[in-house]
């Protein structure tokens, strides 16, 4: 898919259409792979990457990129893809700026899952029926099925479907893909209410303030973070203390509430492993059932559960009294 | 960490409308319904001006409960800021439910300018809640605590 | 850093019987930024004030705390006395230590501590306070009056000859209400009609005023002075503007069983009718339920009997927009429902009937020809049973009746008894009554008429039971006083049915964003200070629709109204709220979030240049409010993501304050 | 005193609360037998209220209440008169040697198509 | 449709064609009625006292039946249904009566007034429909002028039975108008007959149920329609000489159904 995606950048840097592609670039290591902007068809050529770890999100680097004179192509997999269509609604891209090309993903692989199955200096890793062949230093190869190295992001998958595009790589769509994702949230959910605090604060007090879930977020793209404003009230640069989620994730999965698109790239990043996406499930599992399904950047809709409201919603009592058990 | 000598008092933060709820606890006071100095009340428009971040800064600064109170649905001086104000509080309810504080610290009511007494039903019932549940341990900063 | 100055208030004892007022003042004197602090046993006073305006000019105050009652009693008060030193009237927060304090708790250490603390968010409010400037918007010189009846029309004749502009909608034909329907008033017995119908000719006539009637109102938006209303004219099938009422048609039209509402179904009318004599607009409506024309094709007589071809049978409802100032809602009544109290046999039997209908049998232009006649067989009644209260004065919780007393009822009883007296000497009239209430200039006078001149008979205690049997209607009923039970055998049985408001009230009450109490009465700004105005700013209230009350206090209300509508109409501008909200351009991301949940379409999107740290230039959409139409809700704030968005008066870093100083 | 607490008795039994009442007399206009009683469903409530209770307890309306239900339905407060009534019966009947149906006298108080309903009801009315 | 049903001490004995005719008129209507197992006489007048315990315990014990067998429990007799139906809302409704009947009577599951309890009337007409019931007629009561009479136990207190406006019922009217009769609406059909004052002093039930007689008779009613034992028997004794005659609902329904 790599050469077929060089190929047709080319063709659109060629032909005028677009004068830059944002796409993924070569690093270090095989896995080492960061979002780029590539001018010309050698740099293209040298560094353009597409393998089972280019799982980075670049809608949000559209933001900026949409603002510069010129046009951009994009490669969009389905989970960018709703987060573009996000800001879109949210009016953060100029949509007549990007030309987009939508690319179907299989999923993309956690290094770290496959180093726990003990394969270290990887050099190469191949697809083949479904699996992965990684290839080491030591030159063998090892078979490694690609489920049980999904990120997590690709093995709760919500949808093969790119939702918004100028052509289609394959030219054929994905489909909605049936999922589990709110089983662990629901897991959660019916603990007792001590367990469930105990498990959040072992999660969460792991919090190094490092900001990469933030700064990865394309939902969380304000010009200036309510963090980072000493007006806001709540500015707060470090971990404030053990039990670090006092404000800063809450404040943070609020914040994106109804925008959120579930791309799962915040804990994807997290270098601590917390599982930050299931903050953001919880409320998305919540507008679900107390607002009607909703997914946001599915489509043009610009109210999303939290700015919009119906006269016989739900009284806030209902969150002591509703079913489950643990409740 | 400071060793308290006086018995524990909880600390109420109620948010109220000024239209409806502000003007019930005038009632109340009008009427002389009684119910605890444990509450303080913080004037707001409407209950939809009500941040979530008002409520998390109040915990965390060692309230251990707040109320929000509002016109009755579709009383809303505003015509609609109640109704934005019972899904954002409905939320932050679920997501703190979630994270394992305890249920019954945070409460939305409706109280309009004529139910003087249901305010003051409502803050002595709040009140009683929270002595149940005792000190918010959970989400407050120790570090906050000054003095 | 603020220069802030507490002024604590004693309230006489209201607050110094509970509150150390002394120690309150000492306590906050220390606070960071306070230079001067001081208690006062009425500061809402002359003096009171005078001390705030000294203060703030002998010790260079940028802002005052005072501690007093609440601020929805005297924050005006305050703010003016500040301005009248100099001070931005916004540098001043009201502490509540009345209602909040004082006045519920009964400890005097805990009380002082609370009011200690109120006082410190208030300080640590002020200290972020910024001076605040209102903005101005222009007036819209027209106004609405919603219902035509009494209030409405007296409300509106006010309006139009100060020289105003005024709109009456009214839901039904005719203007008149339910005055038009009435006999003779009381306590001066002169007739309804002849003091109602010259003031809906008046209002027929008048160059400002124009009636709307057989319309409703659909849809409401704006706010005072910018009000945009649309309303719906039902379709009358007959072209309001070439009928002339002749009436022709309504002789002519071969369906005559129709149920009269004027009479309360009492009698019938045709299918084309026109209310009654003095109906204005004196035109002719056809009634869809029974016009055959509109429900099978088939007739078309009123069409070919009328003369200037004023029959439409192809009119829809339309729909107008108009502007207006300020609005009256003075939308009336209804007697309850009485199929909940059939013990007194409403159903079994058309000779008991209600103090309305016993109006309409009374009346020269009645059913009966103001002979009174019984519906049953069109017999004279010999004797008359009337009961009081009922529906009224009931439980709470009763699904029957409504809690409150009607206040009317007495009355008109009174002059019901009389005036069957006066007319027919040979029928005996007996009233039960719970209470004779009769406050009112020569009100009880005329109850004692009743009871020393015509021979009424009142009786306490009230009837249990009424049974149908044999052309009588056998009462039961108790004598409290003389310890008895009664049984009368009645030929008429005449309900004082509790009055509620007209039904149409509630979802005005919505489109207006005006409140209601739980009777659904419309709630008034204050109960003693503003009756005649609602909460909402603009929207004023005349007549029953904000609690019973008789034709005189009606017409005051009415007149009042109108006062208070004149004063708003005839500023060029208003001045605003000035606590509005307002979006930082730096920080907004221009996400529209603020626009959907914003109520009154305040917030517009502008795309602004920035310069760039790169010294580039980018090109950004930011939000910008219109301060005119923003109320000042704040619902825009707290959907703002990045914070941009901010409230003056109840910013997040106020509110924010406020908290720590409370969870101090 | 004890007038006292045989009021605060009866109100306990009767699980209403007689300033309720507003003092219309509906109850009274109701009843369907008035004429028989010395006191009258408005007086029991009045005079429980203000303590008055001995005249009740002495007199034999205690025992012409038919229990229809028609003040309780018909008053505008739902002040509930008849459980007054009942409140003040038993109050009495509970009172040693207070039965006022003996077994003995029920044969002459009844025909051969009298249904049981009375009987059982009529014990339990007058007897503890 | 299945039922508990719980006839009552006064339906075993002198009301024995209530009971018969109820069963008959189930059974053709397709309504199964199983007695309820070694039931308790209810009392007879429901004990209004608050701290009356003693006296409500058969009631409960046959709710309890029912709960325990999953059905509605369903009556006939008129005062059964007043006093069940009450002491089930004490039980729902009265922290106090609940927590002392339950501890008195111990049963495995507390009562909490779970069970809906039905007079037949409601049954007919909420479960069965008049409209089915006019289906099923074979002899219809064609020019038959009957006046209802419901006296108090069905009616009142209605903020407790919930069984029709108790000023101005409708149930038995209706049922007469899917008999084929031609219901009679008098004003006394829901006033007292005095029949509980019987023991008391006889005069009282006499000239009640003259009041209701006569009423009834002047709107033009040849019979009265009844579902109490009590009524029945008082309005009987003292129609004689009116020419009024008083019968059951359920033998009148029988007898349209043709299974009389």
């Amino acid at each position: 898919m790599q050469d077929r995606m060089i190929a047709r950048a080319k063709e659109l840097l060629e032909n005028g259409t677009v004068d830059r592609v944002m796409g993924w670039k070569k690093g270090e290591f095989i896995y080492d792979v960061t979002p780029a902007v590539f001018y010309t068809a050698d740099e293209l050529e040298k560094d353009f990457v597409m393998n089972a770890f280019t799982a980075a999100n670049v809608s949000k680097y559209l933001i900026a990129e949409t603002k510069k004179p010129g046009r951009i192509l994009a490669f969009l997999k389905p989970c960018d893809s709703y987060s573009f269509r996000q800001l879109m609604n949210e009016h953060r891209v100029d949509r007549d700026n990007v030309y987009i090309v939508g690319i179907p993903s299989w999923g993309k692989a956690d290094m770290e899952k496959i180093r726990a199955l003990g394969i270290t200096g990887i050099t190469d890793i191949t697809e083949k029926d479904g699996d992965l062949l990684v290839t080491t230093v030591m030159r063998e190869t090892h078979a490694v099925k690609k489920y049980d190295v999904y990120l997590e992001k690709c093995k709760n998958c919500k949808s093969k479907r790119i939702v918004v595009y100028d052509e289609l790589l394959d030219g054929e769509n994905g489909e909605d893909v049936p999922n589990n994702r709110f089983d662990e949230v629901a897991k959660i959910e019916a603990m007792p209410p001590d367990e469930r605090f105990a498990f959040w604060r072992g999660e969460l007090s792991r919090c190094i303030r490092c900001n990469a879930c933030r700064n990865v977020c394309p939902a969380c793209s304000c010009e200036k973070c309510v963090f980072d404003n000493p007006k806001s009230g709540v500015e707060n640069k470090a971990p404030a203390d053990d039990f670090e989620e006092n404000l800063f994730h809450i404040i943070r999965a609020y914040h994106v509430a109804g925008r959120c698109t579930d791309c799962g790239e915040c804990s994807r990043v997290c270098p601590q492993h917390i599982p930050l996406h299931l903050l953001n499930r919880k409320f998305i599992k919540d507008m679900n059932e107390l607002y009607g399904d909703y997914q946001a950047g599915e489509t043009e809709q610009v109210r999303h559960p939290v700015t919009n409201y119906r006269d016989d919603d739900a009284e806030p009592g209902i969150v002591y009294t509703r079913g489950g058990s643990g409740r | 960490m400071q060793v308290r000598n006086e018995p524990w008092k909880p600390l109420i933060v109620a948010f109220c409308c000024n239209w409806c709820s502000y003007a019930g606890a005038d009632l109340a006071g009008t009427n002389r319904l009684n119910y605890p100095a444990d509450v303080k009340i913080i004037r707001v428009p409407c209950s939809c001006r009500v941040n979530p971040l008002f409520i998390l800064r109040a915990f965390q600064r060692g309230a251990d409960g707040v109320i929000v109170c509002g016109c009755h649905p579709g009383d809303c001086h505003y015509t609609s800021g109640n109704y934005y104000a019972r899904r954002r509080m409905t939320l932050l309810f679920s997501m703190l439910d979630y994270l394992g504080i305890e249920k019954g610290r945070t409460r939305v009511e409706w109280v309009s300018a004529a139910e003087g007494q249901k305010f003051a039903e409502t803050m002595n019932s709040f009140v009683e809640t929270i002595v149940s549940l005792g000190e918010n341990k959970r989400l407050e900063d120790l570090r906050c605590k000054t003095e | 850093m603020q220069r802030i100055g507490v002024f604590v208030c004693w309230c006489g004892s209201n607050i110094a019987g509970t509150v150390d007022v002394k120690k309150v003042a000492q306590t906050l004197g220390r606070e960071p930024g306070v230079v001067f602090s001081a208690d006062y046993q009425y500061m809402c006073s002359q003096s009171g004030q005078d001390l705030i305006k000294d203060s703030i000019k002998q010790y260079k105050l940028t802002g005052a705390v005072i501690c007093s009652c609440s601020p929805r009693m005297h924050e005006n008060t305050f703010r003016k006395a500040a301005a009248a030193a100099g001070l931005n009237p916004y540098m001043v927060e009201i502490a509540n230590i009345r209602e909040q304090v004082s006045w519920i708790h009964k400890d005097m250490a805990a009380g002082t501590e609370k009011a200690i603390i109120l006082g410190r968010a208030a300080i640590a409010k002020v200290h972020l306070n910024a001076p605040l400037i209102a903005g101005e918007s222009p007036v819209t010189k027209r106004a609405l009056v919603i219902g035509g009846g009494i209030a409405g029309i007296q409300t509106a004749l006010d309006i139009a000859d100060a020289g105003f502009p005024v709109d009456i909608v009214e839901k039904s034909p005719t203007i008149g209400g339910k005055m038009a329907q009435l006999d003779k008033t009381f306590p001066t017995l002169d007739c309804a009609a002849c003091i109602l119908t010259p003031k809906m000719v008046e209002a027929a006539q008048h160059e400002n005023v124009r009636i709307l009637a057989y319309s409703e109102v659909a849809e409401v938006k704006g706010f005072v002075g910018n009000f945009t209303v649309k309303i719906r004219r039902k379709a009358r099938y007959v072209k309001e503007d070439v009928c002339t009422g002749c009436g022709l048609c309504t002789e002519k039209c071969p369906q005559k069983k129709a149920p009269d509402e004027f009479n309360l179904g009492l009698s019938n009318r045709r299918a084309i009718y026109i209310p009654f004599a003095q109906a204005v607009p004196k035109v002719a409506t056809i009634d869809p339920d029974y016009c055959m024309m509109l429900k099978t094709g088939k007739c078309g007589v009123c069409s070919k009997v009328c003369g200037v071809k004023a029959i439409d049978y192809t009119q829809k409802d339309e729909f107008i927009e108009e502007n207006y100032g300020a609005i009256v809602a003075a939308t009336g009544f209804e007697p309850i429902g009485l199929d909940k109290f059939d013990e007194f046999a409403y159903s079994l039997s058309p000779d008991v009937v209600t103090s309305l209908e016993y109006e309409r049998l009374m009346n020269a232009a009645g059913p009966t020809g103001g002979t009174l006649l019984r519906p049953s067989d069109l017999k004279h009644p010999h004797t008359i049973v009337f009961v009081q209260c009922v529906g009224s004065r009931c439980d709470e919780k009763s699904e029957k009746g409504v809690p409150y007393c009607s206040k009317v009822c007495c009355m008109y009883t009174a002059k019901h008894a009389m005036l069957t007296r006066e007319k027919y000497p040979d029928t005996e009239v007996y009233v039960f009554y719970i209470d004779v209430r009769t406050p009112g200039k020569n009100f009880d006078e005329f109850y004692r008429r009743a009871v020393e001149q015509y021979d009424v008979h009142y009786i306490k205690g009230m009837v249990g039971k009424v049974v149908p049997e044999n052309g009588k209607l056998k009462v039961q009923a108790s004598d409290l006083l003389e310890n008895r039970q009664l049984h009368i055998d009645a030929d008429m049985v005449v309900l004082a049915a509790a009055i509620e408001p007209d039904k149409s009230a509630r979802p005005l009450a919505t489109m207006l964003t005006a409140s209601m109490d739980t009777n659904d009465f419309f709630t008034e700004a204050h109960p003693k200070l503003r009756p005649v105005e609602s909460p909402t700013a603009g929207v004023f209230l005349a007549g029953m629709c904000q609690g019973p009350k008789d034709i005189p206090e009606t017409v005051s209300q009415a007149s009042a109204c109108a006062a208070k509508v004149i004063g708003l109409l005839n500023k060029d501008r208003l001045v605003g709220n000035p606590c509005v909200a307002h979006s930082d351009e730096l920080m907004c991301n221009g996400c529209s979030q603020c626009a959907n949940v914003c109520p009154y379409g305040a917030i517009t999107y502008a795309d602004k240049e920035f310069r760039m740290p790169d010294r580039t230039t980018a090109v950004r959409r930011v939000a910008q409010v219109n301060p005119a139409v923003c109320q000042g809700c704040g619902a825009c704030t707290v959907t703002c993501p990045s914070g941009a968005m901010d409230l003056f008066g109840f910013s997040n870093n106020q509110i924010m304050a406020e908290v720590d100083a409370i969870c101090k | 005193m004890e007038q006292q607490n045989m009021r605060e008795e009866i109100l306990f039994t009767a699980n209403a609360d007689p300033k309720k009442c507003m003092k219309c007399g509906k109850c009274s206009g109701a009843c369907p037998n008035y004429d028989k009683m010395e006191y009258h469903p408005h007086q029991f409530v009045s005079m429980v209220q203000e303590g008055n209770v001995e005249p009740l307890l002495e007199s034999e309306s205690l025992y012409l209440c038919l229990t229809c239900m028609v003040c309780v339905e018909r008053c505008p407060r739902n002040v509930q008169p008849a459980r007054f009534i009942e409140a003040v019966r038993l109050a009495k009947i509970r009172q040693q040697g207070e039965n006022r149906l003996k077994p003995q006298d029920v044969p002459e108080l009844i025909d051969e198509d009298t249904p049981q309903q009375l009987l059982v009801s009529a014990f339990r009315k007058y007897t503890k | 449709m299945e039922f508990l049903y719980y006839p009552g001490c006064t339906l075993k004995n002198k009301a024995k064609d209530l009971d018969l005719y109820a069963r008959k008129s189930a059974e053709a209507l397709g309504v199964t009625l199983t007695e309820v197992p070694e039931w308790q006489c209810c009392g007879g007048v429901y004990p209004l006292g608050r701290d009356e315990i003693a006296t409500k315990l058969s009631s409960v014990r046959t709710l309890m039946a029912a709960r325990d067998a999953g059905c509605d429990l369903v009556t006939v007799c008129a005062a059964c249904h007043n006093v069940v139906k009450q002491i089930n809302h004490d039980m729902a409704c009265d922290e106090y009566v609940r927590t002392r009947v339950n501890n008195y009577l111990a049963p495995d599951v507390p009562y909490d007034g779970s069970v809906n309890v039905l007079h037949l009337l409601e049954v007919l007409r909420d479960r069965v429909g008049f409209d089915a019931i006019r289906e099923k007629v074979v002899s219809p009561l064609t020019g038959r002028k009957l006046g209802a009479y419901y006296g108090c136990l069905l009616l009142r207190p209605s903020s407790v039975l919930a069984f029709d406006d108790p000023e101005n019922p409708t149930v038995i009217e209706d049922l007469l108008k899917a008999l084929g009769a031609e219901p009679v609406y008098y004003a006394e059909r829901n006033e007292c007959c005095g029949g509980y004052a019987g023991i008391a002093d006889p005069e009282v039930p006499e000239k009640r149920a003259a009041a209701v007689l006569s009423n009834a008779k002047a709107r033009g009613a040849e019979a009265l329609v009844t579902a109490c034992p009590l009524c029945y028997y008082n309005l009987k004794k003292h129609a004689a000489g009116t020419g009024v005659g008083v019968v059951y609902f359920t033998e009148l329904l029988a007898g349209a159904l043709g299974v009389k």
